[in-house]
């Protein structure tokens, strides 16, 4: 921790960066996003298991890459991100909203990170997408900090399970997926949080024509969550902040990760594996399957 | 008027079950939200419990609704008025931080316009608070006038004795007249107990003084402090939507036939971007500092000077659930030079 | 706005199973409609002088026809929308009769549906916006990559129609591979005759400007607005004094370092050299690479032998720019590599066969030089190992092709010709000599064509088999040729004295490169895609591009010039106006919302997204945009389904519409 | 060296066990000195090839499967097939399973376990060439100069093309590069890839003996003094067959044929009956270079 | 009694909608009419320039638009008239159908097809398929509960439908 404060400390006092984007301590069991432009900030910088947040999504806000812009040109900006994290670089990178050349990346050497804030670190309160993760860090960031622990075994619960889910017959799905969706309150924090949300308006905020209702009902509930995971189609990375921010814990990332195994299934797909792969949407293959068409 | 009775919680859970059989609603807090109870055995009644993750707001005013029904013909448009729900609602066990809620925001569905709707379904709530036996770093129900003991804004109110019993306050007129006719099931009360009880209550930490809050939002609308806040928002309305008191709203014509449609009002959030854009395209809150700068200004100054009430309630709700960790007290207690 | 609604009872075409005067009394009470109308004939004169007063008369701003499918008229109508002053796109048809009377029998639910589809184009009409057609001028000048045959015959076709033509070959000399052919099938008559005046043509011509031992950098631009950035490689002779008498090649001490490549490798040639004798332009080039004078700085002996002064061993490489309005594409093909490929390679070569390893083992192209008059044998037949003259020749056809263990699967469809040519000139010049060909299939499809081969066969005795070789060793200075013949079923050894490799064409080894600077599309063996197998064979997918000769596919020489013909004339047609007309159904991004993800870019087939810089009050970038350049898009709208933002909306058919005719359903 | 630390499932297949049994001693000691080690899969069965190949072709995929699901559950990677027959019968498996879901499901169900298809499979060329590339040159005792070695691949060991990216099926050279790491020279001949005669060894000897003739007067032509297989095979016919050359062509000239793995055995300095070599039908006689070398040593 | 005669019994008749590109499928749907095949009149055909421009969207407003079913129909693979543009649509398509699948929409709700301008034939089975299979499995209730909500019938329906009655019989009357 020490060393990512030092070393973030040095890049803003040798100008290198324009602004570091990290964790700070709020409370025992939580952490906030933090944008430091002043070198001596740093030391508010941490690393632990509570860094929950997936602090890419910052990287394509305007207010942030404000602050990289000048009249010289745009500067660097460095970001704190977990080797899950990294993914969405780089499928950011892929889809033309960052450069690797303007980033920063100080990574975490991670062991996993609690599912939400104010639970204790344990096998019980292991976040999701940390069971059965294998990248405990990247070859693809700059600089890692922390050391490589094990992630502890998983002992919790969780509650849906995908398999069980995609057993049931069609019509108990809908049924579930209705209620799910129905708790619905489009307070759009599913969309805040995704890195990969980053259209400039999104389509549900479109009025003509009125691609999504707007109305929380069945209907634009419905339409609203089947679009945005459609959406999201080949291009999620996983990192499950949108799950983690609905208010009405709504399973959101079962969506997202039957979607992420079909695009593997289907096309042998993975979103933000490397900036070499052309995008899953966008690109096609002759032999892609034939299989729906009569 | 405040008369106290003892009631034993199986007694209470009679009277609920009297009440959904009557078909009427029953709220309680549920796991993440007030549920409507379909059974009685699914009230808990936890003082301890921390607010829910959401309030009852949508009973009162919900997420969504049709305000009219529009059908063009050839050279005309007929309307329907949208019939309102007005079903008795009846909520049991709401904290302190939540029963004002209503009072507050129907000062605004009254000001230039009654609001039928929203008032109508005023009128069937019964509210039935509970003493609050807890806290955590996000209360801050001091701060705004509010505590854990509040009766303000509850027909009825709740004290938790033991697990067992509970004095109920008789606080409103309206509460009297829901609770006569279990008048039977009521004892005596014990009302040293129930002070004992009461004075023991936790109460958080006072963060602020609203005043001095008032006083220099009103001197630092420039302050760069917002900047940094804007920063670090992401622009959802889960804070908005949350609140037991945010009450903006949008309204959107909607068809669902090439010929039918209906004016739905819906929720809607200060954060978001597009909220405050023009058709222009010009927005006066383009960047999030303003916008946050708003939601704060809203809550603690210009509520205030319109309606004389602060537009908070204290419960920590937008705090506790925010992506981004914002908490809304820390910012407030910033609020002073 | 007031929309008019006109149902045709197409005689009884439509009115015998949809209730027409239904139809049109129930659309008139669609919020919109101003006026409705059925009639026997709507396309007819009196039709579509009812179209023409009724809105006249009341006022109407958009019509929907009800009457038979768009492809049949459309036209008619939006033409006399356009007679009644209404934009032509402001007309929306509603299939009645192919897509309801036709197929349906039971008049209740076919008037039903025709009343909703009459709906649907109601409530589409209604979100239409006028449009009109897009101009793009034309720059009328022409650029044709490649010399040969193809690129010779595009550029006077083009020349000759009175526009400019801009020549670039990459050799020193035009005249590409039928330059170094012997004879031509199936009339054997000599190729350079036939060839050396046209290229001379090409030469002299005023429109023409040549720019050989030049290649093309990049092409920007679209359709009529090209901009060519051509590097004309240094020669290092001054081009412009330069008599062409020979001198310094003559002089040229250095004779036995570089192999000619228009001999292909049979003959040497000297530093400063001429391809051979009939070159346009007759300018020597300079070989950097074997040049005394670059080693060491020594020598010069052409300064010394050229009375004129023109070498020049400074020269550098220029660059130039063209605009052209159209470009052909005319870059030809190679021979497939026959010897042994390294492990890996794209195509695995015929190490078997020990093309490269033995000497009287040889191409199809070698055999060329070595049958032609003006080759390095004078036109006799010998052996490049010992230069004696083969008893016993062994053609083996499709080597390369049909064969995808090897990397190929198509025909090259003109080996089984020239195989049959060549064996007969064989047999020609050795009366006592023995010819075999091993073949697949004989593919004759030509006029003249199978005659020719069974003249080879009848007449001329070449021993035809059916069957593939397996490998080619030597032994005792004989060429073991082991194969089998399909047809006895037996496996056959000839010993050769020579063996000819019908090889394969394939596309040269930068013709990926060349497609992406021109950026068009190209298949996986580098082969330029046509846009339309069928219907547009000259067209690329790139709007203004065009493709002749063996770039394209496998072609021989009265197919390359045809289709240099046809390319030539589609040029010819785009510069018949001053600027272009483009239907208007293209897609638009709207800048402030397009968030710079560039799938459109990704799915675009036509290459018209571009990207465009959104800077801000420094000057400093802060957005990329797509941008759709109107005069390369095809209106296909794969990319506005694409655009998660839906910031582009396709003219004619914008999302509002479609969401109209759902709603309406 | 030793702890270069290869481990490769070995699967031996039949023959390895009998008449190609110095060809298993030859590999088992070459691997153990150069630090491969090879693990026998437990339980293996026969691969498929003959008498399942020509009559049940579903058999033939499960027996083959069979023995990559072994290695798969004894957590092996990786599985050597010395015998060229075993060596395709796996690849051309495993490449069906792959492209066809439909077969995968079938072995499946005639297995009852789910087959994850996985295992890489190597011939002996392969474990020498590119696994343990360098090793043979570094762990080398005796230079084999003197010997001039005609490399046969036979027909299974490159084939099908579509299968194999590891050589060229009609112009192989990756034997010769092994050849060469012992030091011994290579003849260019033409004969790399005929038929030897193959299965046919037993029931039309007299074809087998022409086809094998002509491969071995092709190596004799062009200066070999040694053939060298990689195959049970095309060493029973190349070796045994030429007792009968013998008899039908009395002017044939015998050429001995080792297994690769025997000449690389002698590089590394094993006796020629460690490496089982004098089991061979045509007598294998040391040049005197490489003699003279040994007896310096 | 099967699924679809009581579907049928109930006097309900499927809404489908196709969405077809203009050069091949809504060419091969003329053929069919010029070659006067017959086939159900549930299908109501929208022209989109390329399938490759058809949005995923498009099919949920449809859904929502009371569509019991939904086709999508393109060129055949490398007959696209804009090369790609179907194979743009296809990989799409896999996913969306993926997602709408897991969403426990059924199959045959959304239906895709390849048909050339040749093959009036294919286009007139496939929608006498694709109305079977609707027919068989009934309305999309799912979807009709959700479009229900916050809906209200407008007194001069009834009136007009009143009137529709009246001439309908006094037609029949004569």
């Amino acid at each position: 921790m020490d060393e990512l404060r030092r070393f973030a400390r040095e890049l803003l006092l040798k100008k290198e960066v324009a602004a570091v984007i990290g964790y700070e301590q709020v409370g025992e069991a939580r952490t906030r996003p933090v944008v430091i432009t002043d070198p001596d900030e740093c030391r508010r910088l941490v690393l632990n298991e509570y860094c929950l947040n997936n602090l890419v999504v910052y990287l394509n806000r305007a207010r942030i890459k404000a602050l990289a812009r000048s009249k010289e040109g745009i500067r660097k900006l460095a970001v704190v991100a977990k080797p899950c994290d990294i993914r969405s670089i780089v499928a950011l990178i892929q889809e033309n909203q960052i450069r690797r050349e303007n980033l920063m990346i100080l990574s975490m050497n991670c062991h996993g990170v609690v599912r939400d804030f104010g639970c204790e670190f344990n096998g019980d309160n292991l976040a999701a997408k940390c069971i059965s993760c294998n990248t405990q860090s990247s070859t693809y960031a700059d600089k890692s900090f922390g050391e490589v622990r094990e992630i502890p075994k998983f002992t919790g619960k969780l509650e849906y399970d995908l398999s069980e889910i995609e057993q049931l017959p069609p019509s108990k799905r809908m049924e579930f997926f209705r209620e799910q969706f129905d708790k619905c309150i489009k307070c759009y924090a599913c969309r805040a949080v995704c890195p990969l949300c980053y259209c400039q308006r999104c389509i549900t905020d479109k009025t003509i024509p009125r691609w999504i209702e707007s109305s929380s009902h069945s209907r634009g509930n419905f339409a609203w969550n089947i679009v945005r995971a459609l959406h999201l189609s080949g291009r999620c990375t996983g990192c499950g902040e949108c799950e983690r921010a609905c208010p009405m814990d709504i399973p959101l990332s079962l969506l997202n990760r039957k979607m992420a195994m079909k695009s593997k299934e289907l096309f042998g797909y993975e979103s933000g594996k490397s900036t070499d792969n052309p995008t899953l949407v966008g690109s096609y293959d002759q032999k892609d399957s034939d299989e729906l068409f009569m | 008027m405040t008369e106290e009775k003892l009631i034993l919680k199986e007694d209470l859970l009679r009277i609920c079950d009297d009440v959904i059989k009557k078909g009427d609603t029953l709220l309680a807090p549920g796991k993440s939200e007030y549920v409507i109870v379909k059974d009685v055995s699914e009230i808990k009644l936890d003082p301890e419990a921390l607010p829910t993750k959401i309030s009852f707001k949508s009973y009162v005013f919900p997420k969504s609704e049709p305000v009219l029904y529009y059908k063009r013909s050839k050279n005309d448009v007929t309307l329907i008025d949208a019939d309102v729900n007005g079903r008795k609602i009846v909520v049991l066990g709401a904290k302190p931080c939540d029963t004002g809620s209503i009072d507050i925001m129907k000062d605004l569905f009254n000001w230039d316009y009654r609001d039928e709707f929203f008032n109508l379904r005023a009128k069937h709530f019964i509210m039935i608070g509970m003493m609050c036996k807890t806290h955590d770093e996000y209360c801050f129900c001091t701060s705004v006038g509010c505590s854990p003991v509040s009766e303000n804004g509850s027909d009825l109110f709740l004290i938790p004795l033991s697990d067992k019993e509970f004095a109920l306050r008789i606080v409103t007129e309206k509460g009297r007249e829901f609770i006569e006719p279990y008048f039977r099931f009521l004892c005596d009360a014990d009302t040293k107990r129930t002070e004992e009880v009461l004075s023991a209550a936790k109460n958080p930490e006072t963060a602020f003084d609203p005043d001095e809050v008032h006083e220099w939002l009103g001197r630092n609308f420039e302050s760069p402090k917002w900047d940094g806040i804007g920063e670090v928002c992401l622009s959802c309305a889960q804070c908005a939507f949350a609140c037991p008191v945010c009450h903006c709203f949008d309204i959107v014509d909607e068809d669902y036939s090439y010929s039918e449609g209906r004016r739905m009002k819906n929720w809607d959030g200060c954060q978001f971007g597009h909220f405050t854009l023009h058709a222009s395209g010009h927005n006066p809150r383009d960047i999030q500092s303003k916008r946050y700068r708003q939601r704060i200004n809203h809550k603690f100054r210009y509520y205030v000077d319109k309606f004389g009430k602060i537009l908070c309630t204290g419960c920590g709700r937008c705090s506790r659930g925010c992506p981004v960790s914002i908490d809304i007290k820390e910012i407030v207690s910033n609020c002073k030079d | 706005m007031k929309i008019g609604v006109f149902i045709c009872h197409c005689g009884e075409n439509i009115s015998r199973t949809v209730d027409c005067p239904r139809v049109a009394e129930t659309c008139e009470k669609i919020p919109g409609v101003e006026f409705s109308i059925d009639y026997k004939y709507m396309c007819s004169d009196p039709g579509q002088k009812l179209i023409k007063d009724a809105v006249e008369i009341h006022k109407l701003d958009a019509i929907v026809v009800g009457s038979c499918s768009p492809n049949m008229h459309e036209r008619t109508f939006r033409s006399a929308a356009v007679a009644a002053g209404i934009n032509p796109f402001l007309v929306e048809i509603a299939n009645l009769r192919e897509h309801c009377s036709w197929v349906h029998e039971d008049v209740e639910s076919a008037t039903q549906k025709a009343i909703e589809l009459v709906r649907m184009a109601v409530e589409k009409v209604k979100r239409d916006k006028p449009l009109s057609k897009i101009k793009v001028p034309v720059t009328k000048r022409v650029l044709v990559i490649g010399g040969g045959i193809a690129g010779i015959q595009a550029a006077l076709d083009v020349a000759n129609a009175g526009y400019d033509v801009v020549l670039v070959e990459k050799e020193p000399s035009i005249g590409g591979h039928m330059s170094q052919l012997s004879e031509t099938f199936p009339t054997l008559d000599c190729s350079q005759c036939i060839l050396t005046p046209r290229m001379v043509e090409v030469n002299q011509h005023p429109r023409i400007k040549l720019l050989t031992y030049s290649e093309v950098e990049k092409i920007e631009g679209f359709i009529g607005n090209f901009k060519a950035t051509i590097r004309k490689k240094a020669r290092h002779i001054n081009e412009d004094i330069c008599s062409g008498c020979g001198q310094c090649v003559s002089k040229c001490p250095i004779k036995k370092k570089a192999f000619s490549s228009f001999e292909e490798g049979l003959a040497y040639r000297p530093a400063v050299y001429i391809p051979f004798p009939q070159a346009v332009p007759n300018i020597p080039v300079i070989d950097e690479s074997v040049c005394t004078y670059y080693r060491n700085g020594k020598c010069g002996m052409c300064v010394k032998a050229c009375d004129r002064q023109a070498i020049d061993f400074d020269q550098k490489d220029t660059m130039m720019v063209a605009d052209v309005g159209a470009v052909i594409v005319a870059t030809g093909y190679k021979l497939y590599s026959i010897g042994k490929q390294p492990l890996g390679s794209k195509y695995k070569g015929y190490g078997e066969y020990g093309y490269g390893k033995y000497k009287d083992v040889i191409d199809g192209l070698q055999f060329e030089r070595i049958a032609s008059a003006s080759g390095p044998t004078s036109g006799e037949i010998k052996r490049p190992s010992d230069g004696k003259e083969p008893k016993k020749i062994v053609f083996i056809q499709c080597v390369g092709s049909r064969d995808p263990a090897k990397g190929i699967s198509y025909c090259s469809k003109i080996c089984c010709m020239y195989t049959a040519k060549q064996a007969m000139l064989f047999r020609h010049k050795v009366h006592d000599g023995e010819a075999y060909v091993f073949y697949m299939d004989i593919r004759a499809g030509g006029k003249m064509y199978e005659e020719f081969v069974r003249r080879a066969i009848e007449e001329d005795h070449v021993n035809y088999i059916r069957g593939r070789v397996s490998r080619i060793y030597e032994e005792n200075g004989k060429y073991i040729v082991k194969g089998e013949d399909t047809i006895a079923g037996v496996p056959v050894n000839i010993d050769a004295d020579m063996v000819v490799l019908a090889s394969a064409m394939i596309p040269h080894d930068n013709a990926p490169g060349l497609a992406q600077k021109v950026g068009i599309p190209y298949d996986k063996y580098g082969f330029y895609n046509e846009s339309h197998p069928k219907l547009k064979p000259v067209e690329s997918t790139t709007a203004g591009v065009f493709l002749a000769g063996a770039c394209n596919a496998p072609r021989d020489i009265p197919e390359s010039v045809a289709m240099a013909s046809a390319a030539a004339s589609k040029a010819i047609i785009l510069f018949s106006s001053d600027s272009l007309e483009r239907e208007p159904v293209v897609a638009r991004v709207n800048e402030d919302l397009c968030a710079g993800c560039f799938y459109c870019r990704k799915v675009c087939p036509f290459g018209a997204v571009e990207v465009r810089d959104i800077k801000d009050m420094n000057g400093v970038v802060y957005k990329e945009v797509a941008y759709i350049n109107q005069g390369v898009c095809q209106g296909c709208g794969t990319c506005t389904a694409t655009c998660l933002s839906k910031s582009i909306e396709l003219a004619g058919f914008n999302n509002e519409e479609i969401f109209a005719e759902i709603a309406a359903l | 060296m030793a702890d270069a630390g290869l481990t490769y499932g070995y699967f031996p297949g039949c023959s390895q066990k009998g008449s190609a049994r110095e060809y298993e001693m030859s590999l088992l000691k070459v691997a153990g000195k150069l630090g491969i080690d090879l693990k026998e899969i437990d339980d293996w069965s026969c691969c498929g090839a003959t008498s399942a190949h020509a009559t049940n072709h579903r058999l033939a995929n499960a027996l083959a499967m069979r023995n990559m699901l072994l290695a798969e559950q004894q957590g092996l990677e990786t599985l050597v097939a010395p015998c060229a027959a075993c060596f395709n019968r796996l690849i051309t498996t495993k490449a069906e399973c792959r492209n066809h879901p439909e077969s995968k499901k079938d072995v499946e169900e005639l297995l009852s376990a789910s087959v994850s298809n996985t295992t890489s499979i190597l011939n002996v060329i392969d474990l020498f060439d590119k696994a343990s590339n360098g090793l043979i040159g570094s762990g080398r005792v005796r230079d084999m100069k003197g010997l001039k070695a005609a490399c046969y691949y036979g027909c299974l060991l490159v084939r099908p093309p579509e299968l194999i990216d590891t050589d060229d099926s009609e112009q192989p050279d990756s034997m010769e590069r092994i050849v060469k790491a012992t030091g011994a020279d290579v003849v260019e001949w033409n004969y790399r890839t005929e038929c030897c005669g193959a299965a046919h060894s037993i029931s039309r000897r007299d074809i087998v003996v022409d086809l094998s003739k002509r491969i071995i007067d092709d190596a004799l032509m062009h200066g070999a003094n040694v053939i060298i297989v990689a195959c049970p095979m095309c060493h029973t016919n190349l070796d045994m067959r030429q007792r009968v050359m013998r008899r039908m062509y009395p002017s044939h000239k015998e050429i001995p044929v080792l297994y690769l793995t025997e000449l690389i055995g002698l590089s590394l300095g094993f006796t020629e009956s460690e490496l089982g070599i004098d089991l061979h039908y045509i007598r294998f006689n040391m040049p005197n270079e490489i003699m003279n070398q040994t007896a310096q040593a | 009694m099967d699924n679809k005669e009581k579907h049928i019994e109930n006097g309900w008749e499927p809404k489908i909608v196709a969405f077809v590109c203009n050069w091949c499928t809504y060419a091969g749907a003329d053929l069919a009419g010029t070659s006067r095949l017959k086939y159900p009149a549930n299908m109501k055909i929208i022209r989109v320039m390329c399938s490759g421009a058809v949005d995923p969207v498009f099919i949920l407003k449809a859904f929502e638009r009371g569509a019991d079913g939904v086709l999508v129909s393109g060129c055949h693979p490398n007959d696209c008239h804009y090369n790609a543009g179907n194979f743009h649509a296809r990989r799409r398509w896999d996913l969306f159908h993926a997602l709408l699948d897991f969403a426990g929409i059924e199959k045959e709700r959304l239906q895709f097809s390849w048909i050339s301008a040749s093959e009036g034939k294919k286009f007139a089975d496939v929608v006498t398929k694709i109305t079977n299979d609707i027919k068989m499995i009934g309305p999309f209730k799912g979807y009709q509960e959700m479009n229900r909500q916050f809906t209200t019938e407008f007194p001069e329906q009834e009136k007009e439908k009143l009137v529709q009655q009246c001439t309908e019989a006094e037609a029949v009357n004569g």
